[in-house]
């Protein structure tokens, strides 16, 4: 009787220290999508992790090539899905730079209402989605989690009765928007806005009042300001380090020079710091929709009136940076542009891409339960992590 | 002593002449249904023994209402349909009324959402999820990514569709479906196992469901 | 006992009691997590299981049926033996901890003289089933949460034994029938500062020995998966979740029973098991109440929530209430 | 440091005319011999320490071009630095050692065309399977290249 040398049974690889490398992810309750980190663990302390990243590659870049200006705004919202409206910002505003468009005044003041709305909504997925990595599906984060999807659902359907889309909207077209708002739309607006910020405040109560969840986030996941500005974070993580980086005051574009605005920044640097940034961005955007919504002007609502909206539009060569402040952080496009219908080549800056690369930098030393809070706090989006 | 384990053939793609030849022999499932044994041969004796069909048919009924009613889907998040698979779960559509409990782990589910885009690199993972669920198990395709590869289909890294990886029961169109189709998409589901039955093969097509 | 038992063996009655008691408990378990699903819903601004039957209540026995009809998976890499041993292991001693309760005045199966103490020795027994899980699974998220189960559930049985020790004092006695007659006047959790800081410690190391949120760290979903039973589906997994429920309502009845008087209440003598249960699910309800509300915290500071402040302070309470009770005679 | 005076500064330092750019972009090709003493001197001097991307771009036969963004965050301005590697070249000094954000993006240009940094610490695919044959982004590769057996 032949005998088979046993195949691998045990897991466990000890190589020369008590050392434990285990796999989180791809399909993992706090991958937040497809990320996988191999965590080397002594015990409870880990001392090592690889990440792991590309399972959502869809080609945006080459695909990009291929799809002409009018066409590829709705495919642009599909890299940062969360915050949908900003990502379809970033490559109009770049076309429009190169082609030398001028963006009627009343299509800017909608812009900017629907990239802030976007904000709240995509922070609001945030806290949830971090509370329950906190939390646990089946505990207090849950509640938490829901309460924010509750909320979320508001400035969704507010989306809805302007788009007709919920999550992915092609709002934004080369030269202006593509809808304007519908009789009534204000007013419903402005209602819900007063009630999110309301909630905001009744959330903060809740977890700041709450000791456990303090301990959570308090001190953890340090990142300085040096190490923040080497690996190109941005958002509020790099507010959260002490930088006051807001690209809407240091760059302002569609008009937010208009606005009046606080830019947050903590110099902690730890989870609670980025926490407290986004607690009071909330307050911002709301604030910059109402002065929006009390001075929109009258005028078109794009470039190009009585066009269709797929007509072609034709980019002169040139080549341009464009950038906008999103939900996570810098959300930049590099148009490359060689006069035809479609772009030479476009380079896609996500910000959750740099803002994932720090978390090798600051993992090791952490205990497993501080990966997941560390990792919910820097809130990725892999659809723009691997575009 | 040197421990005997007989490597367990499963047929993967690699062995096939070309995907349309692996797709027939996954949709066809020749391994069928896993159940218990014991059950199993309990059940076939019943269903042997004179006038027994009728304790098998009204003990089917019975046990795919049970099914049905408590369909547990995995949290298997992939790309843009995650979210709006997230806003289904919470509290404004709560599929919690109809019994259905997201589990963390694919071993606790019976049910997993294919909520976004496959890629070539996530494939592998997820038929090793599915692999990983206990029989019976069901497959809901969601969004446009997942039945065909919808916008990204002529992209170089996307799976044309997540049937060319595991077989599906339901598919959900929309880019992304908005949580009210994929509430429609659960309860065709349901329908769907409302017509299982426990002899190991799947419910013919019904032309009222399917 | 009825007249109509007294004729049958001994051995019989006690094989018929438990029998039913058994059946009982796998059934009010099962409705416990329906009621746990309703209530956390309600929190939540669900509704919670509505379609399975009228507002839902087929839900638990249809899920268990479902459970039933599952494969039944088996790593190929598990430790076989352990692994299949493991729920059966977990769920004895959950169960087992029902012997000691008495329902109503009489009604229990043993009412030994050392109830309570069986009751705290029992229900930590079921660490060992919870070990050979994570262990035989041979999967590294379960052995993670063994290990954190091990640390919690050690760190964590003696401040639930001293703030279970405080009723005892009290009452004078380890019969747990006598501490509810003991509260036929004044129940435990009236004394004045003794009863509610008692009444406190008791829930805080109830809810970390049951593994409950915000001390469930060992089945952490966001870290470890769902921890040591990531492996098992079908009837294992149904019996791990019974078992988890039924130490969590057993838990209850404890605390109902040392601190809320037991079946003292309002009306006819026979009504005292219904009273009984109603104050076991209000003390369920706030452990749940507790659960849905707060995050995790981690193994470090679980631990030093143990030692570091549980524990001083529950043998504080503790010597607190012995010199109170030598001092006044009956502690009020 | 204005955006003025990182550009005369840039012209005194190292001799390259074409500073281009807007008002808050400093455009700048650098000889490829340069490329690091010269990400060293804007992170240095100029204060450009904000490493914002890296990337590369095919000019079919003129050959690949590698273009990295760094911001000076205080002082509001951008520099965009570029260096052309020639036809059939692709090797490029890494820029690891200046700036750590660079891992990341180095190895994504890595994955999508093939450009071998040197000095790189840890230079493997990032996006796409380590066995994934060719480099996307190249303008020879069609976008709807097979991938057996999912096509």
């Amino acid at each position: 009787m032949s005998t088979v040398a046993p195949t691998k049974t045990v897991e466990f690889e000890y190589s020369g220290g008590e050392r434990l490398t285990m796999n989180m992810g791809p399909q993992h309750p706090s991958a937040h999508g497809v990320f996988r980190a191999i965590l080397t663990l002594e015990g409870e302390d880990v001392v090592g992790v690889d990440a792991v990243i590309g399972y959502l590659h869809r080609c945006h870049e080459k695909l990009s090539e291929t799809l002409t200006y009018a066409q590829y705004p709705s495919i642009a919202s599909k890299t940062d899905y969360v915050a949908a409206m900003t990502s379809e910002f970033a490559y109009v505003l770049a076309a429009e730079k190169i082609a030398k468009i001028e963006v009627p005044k009343r299509a800017q003041y909608l812009r900017v209402i629907c990239a802030e709305l976007q904000r709240v909504a995509s922070h609001l997925l945030w806290l949830g989605t971090w509370c329950l990595d906190m939390g646990g599906a089946l505990g207090g984060g849950a509640t938490i989690f829901l309460y924010c999807i509750r909320e979320r659902e508001l400035v969704l359907d507010l989306f809805e009765s302007l788009v007709g889309a919920r999550l992915l909207y092609g709002f934004y077209q080369v030269g202006g928007t593509r809808y304007d708002i519908p009789p009534g739309w204000a007013e419903t607006c402005r209602e819900t806005v007063d009630l999110i910020d309301r909630r905001i405040d009744e959330y903060e109560r809740m977890l700041e009042e709450n000791p456990f969840f303090l301990a959570r986030a308090k001190g953890v996941g340090l990142i300085s300001r040096e190490l923040a500005e080497d690996v190109g974070i941005s958002g509020p993580l790099l507010r959260g380090s002490g930088v006051a980086c807001d690209l809407r005051r240091a760059e302002p574009y569609s008009s937010y020079e208009d606005f009046d605005f606080r830019v947050p920044v903590e110099t902690a640097g730890d989870c609670f710091a980025r926490y407290r940034v986004r607690m009071v961005e909330f307050r911002e955007s709301l604030k910059i929709v109402r002065q929006a919504l009390d001075r929109l002007p009258e005028g078109p609502i794009s470039s190009r009136p009585g066009l269709k909206s797929v007509a072609q539009v034709r980019v002169p060569k040139g080549e341009y940076y464009a950038r906008v402040e999103g939900a996570r952080g810098e959300v930049g496009c590099y148009l490359i542009a060689d006069g035809s219908a479609k772009p030479y080549r476009m380079k896609w800056r996500g910000a959750s891409f740099s803002n994932l690369a720090v978390l090798p930098h600051i993992i090791p030393g952490h205990k497993v339960a501080d990966v997941v809070a560390i990792m919910g706090s820097v809130d990725p989006v892999f659809g723009e992590v691997d575009r | 002593m040197a421990v005997k384990i007989e490597p367990q053939i499963v047929p993967v793609w690699r062995d096939f002449k070309d995907l349309q030849e692996y797709e027939q022999l996954r949709q066809r499932r020749p391994e069928g249904d896993k159940h218990s044994a014991l059950f199993e041969s309990v059940t076939e004796g019943i269903h042997s023994f004179p006038g027994g069909f009728a304790v098998t048919t009204v003990a089917d009924g019975f046990f795919n209402w049970a099914r049905k009613s408590s369909v547990w889907p995995v949290t298997f998040g992939l790309a843009c349909c995650a979210i709006e698979m997230m806003a289904t779960f919470a509290s404004r559509f709560d599929v919690e009324r109809l019994g259905m409990v997201p589990w963390a782990s694919p071993r606790h589910s019976d049910l997993m959402i294919v909520s976004g885009t496959v890629t070539i690199k996530m494939a592998p993972m997820l038929t090793r999820i599915y692999d990983q669920m206990p029989d019976p198990k069901w497959v809901v395709s969601m969004g446009s990514c997942a039945n065909s590869g919808g916008p990204f289909r002529h992209g170089y890294h996307v799976v044309k569709g997540v049937d060319r990886v595991v077989p599906v029961d339901v598919y959900v169109p929309g880019c992304p479906p908005p949580p009210e189709s994929l509430l429609n998409g659960l309860l065709l589901l349901q329908d769907q196992i409302a017509h299982f039955r426990t002899t190991g093969r799947r419910a013919e097509p019904n032309p009222k469901v399917d | 006992m009825p007249a109509a038992f007294a004729d049958m063996p001994a051995w019989l009655v006690a094989a018929i009691a438990s029998f039913i008691l058994l059946n009982g408990i796998a059934l009010g378990v099962a409705y416990v997590t329906l009621l746990e699903r309703k209530f956390a819903a309600r929190m939540q601004s669900r509704i919670g299981p509505y379609r399975v039957g009228p507002h839902g209540l087929l839900q638990p026995i249809a899920d268990a049926i479902k459970l039933m009809m599952k494969e039944d998976v088996v790593p190929t890499a598990a430790d076989k033996p352990v692994y299949n041993l493991a729920p059966i292991v977990f769920l004895i001693p959950c169960m087992l901890i029902f012997a000691t309760i008495p329902f109503a005045p009489g009604l229990g199966v043993a009412d030994l003289n050392i109830g309570i103490l069986f009751f705290l020795a029992v229900s930590s027994m079921e660490i060992v089933g919870l070990f050979m899980a994570g262990w035989g699974s041979n999967n590294k998220y379960a052995l993670l949460s063994a290990m954190r189960a091990v640390n919690q559930i050690i760190s964590y049985d003696l401040p639930f034994v001293f703030a279970s020790l405080v009723p005892v004092l009290l009452a004078g006695s380890l019969r747990l029938g006598e501490i509810a007659a003991a509260q036929a006047g004044l129940w435990f959790i009236a004394y004045p500062v003794i009863g509610q800081l008692g009444f406190i410690f008791f829930i805080l190391s109830t809810v970390a020995a049951e593994n409950r949120a915000p001390f469930d760290i060992l089945e952490a979903e966001s870290e470890l998966v769902a921890g040591f039973r990531v492996e098992y589906s079908g009837m294992k997994f149904a019996l791990i979740q019974l078992g988890e429920y039924a130490h969590v309502v057993a838990s209850s009845f404890l605390g109902a029973l040392l601190f809320l008087g037991a079946w003292s209440g309002p009306g006819p003598e026979w009504l005292g098991a219904i009273w009984f249960l109603i104050k076991a699910m209000l003390v369920f309800l706030l452990v749940t109440w507790v659960r849905w509300s707060f995050v995790r915290i981690r193994v470090d500071q679980i631990l030093a929530l143990s030692w570091k402040a549980l524990m001083p302070a529950t043998l504080v309470l503790l010597l607190l209430t012995a010199v109170v009770v030598v001092w006044t005679g009956n502690g009020r | 440091m204005t955006r003025d005076q990182a550009a005369t500064l840039i012209g005194e330092r190292f001799g390259i005319a074409q500073v281009e750019g807007d008002s808050a972009t400093i455009v700048v090709t650098v000889p490829v011999e340069q490329w690091t003493p010269f990400a060293l001197f804007a992170k240095d001097t100029l204060g450009c320490r904000f490493f914002n991307f890296s990337t590369a771009v095919d000019w079919k036969e003129q050959g690949l071009e590698v273009v990295v963004r760094v911001d000076n965050v205080d002082a509001r301005f951008g520099l965009l630095m570029k260096t052309r590697l020639g036809p059939g070249v692709s090797a490029c000094p890494s820029l690891v050692p200046v700036y750590r954000g660079a891992n990341w993006m180095e190895r994504e240009c890595y994955d999508m065309f093939g450009i071998r940094f040197e000095g790189h610490p840890d230079l493997r695919r990032i996006l796409l399977g380590d066995d994934w044959e060719g480099h996307p982004l190249l303008k020879s590769y069609a976008v709807d290249t097979p991938h057996p057996p999912y096509r």
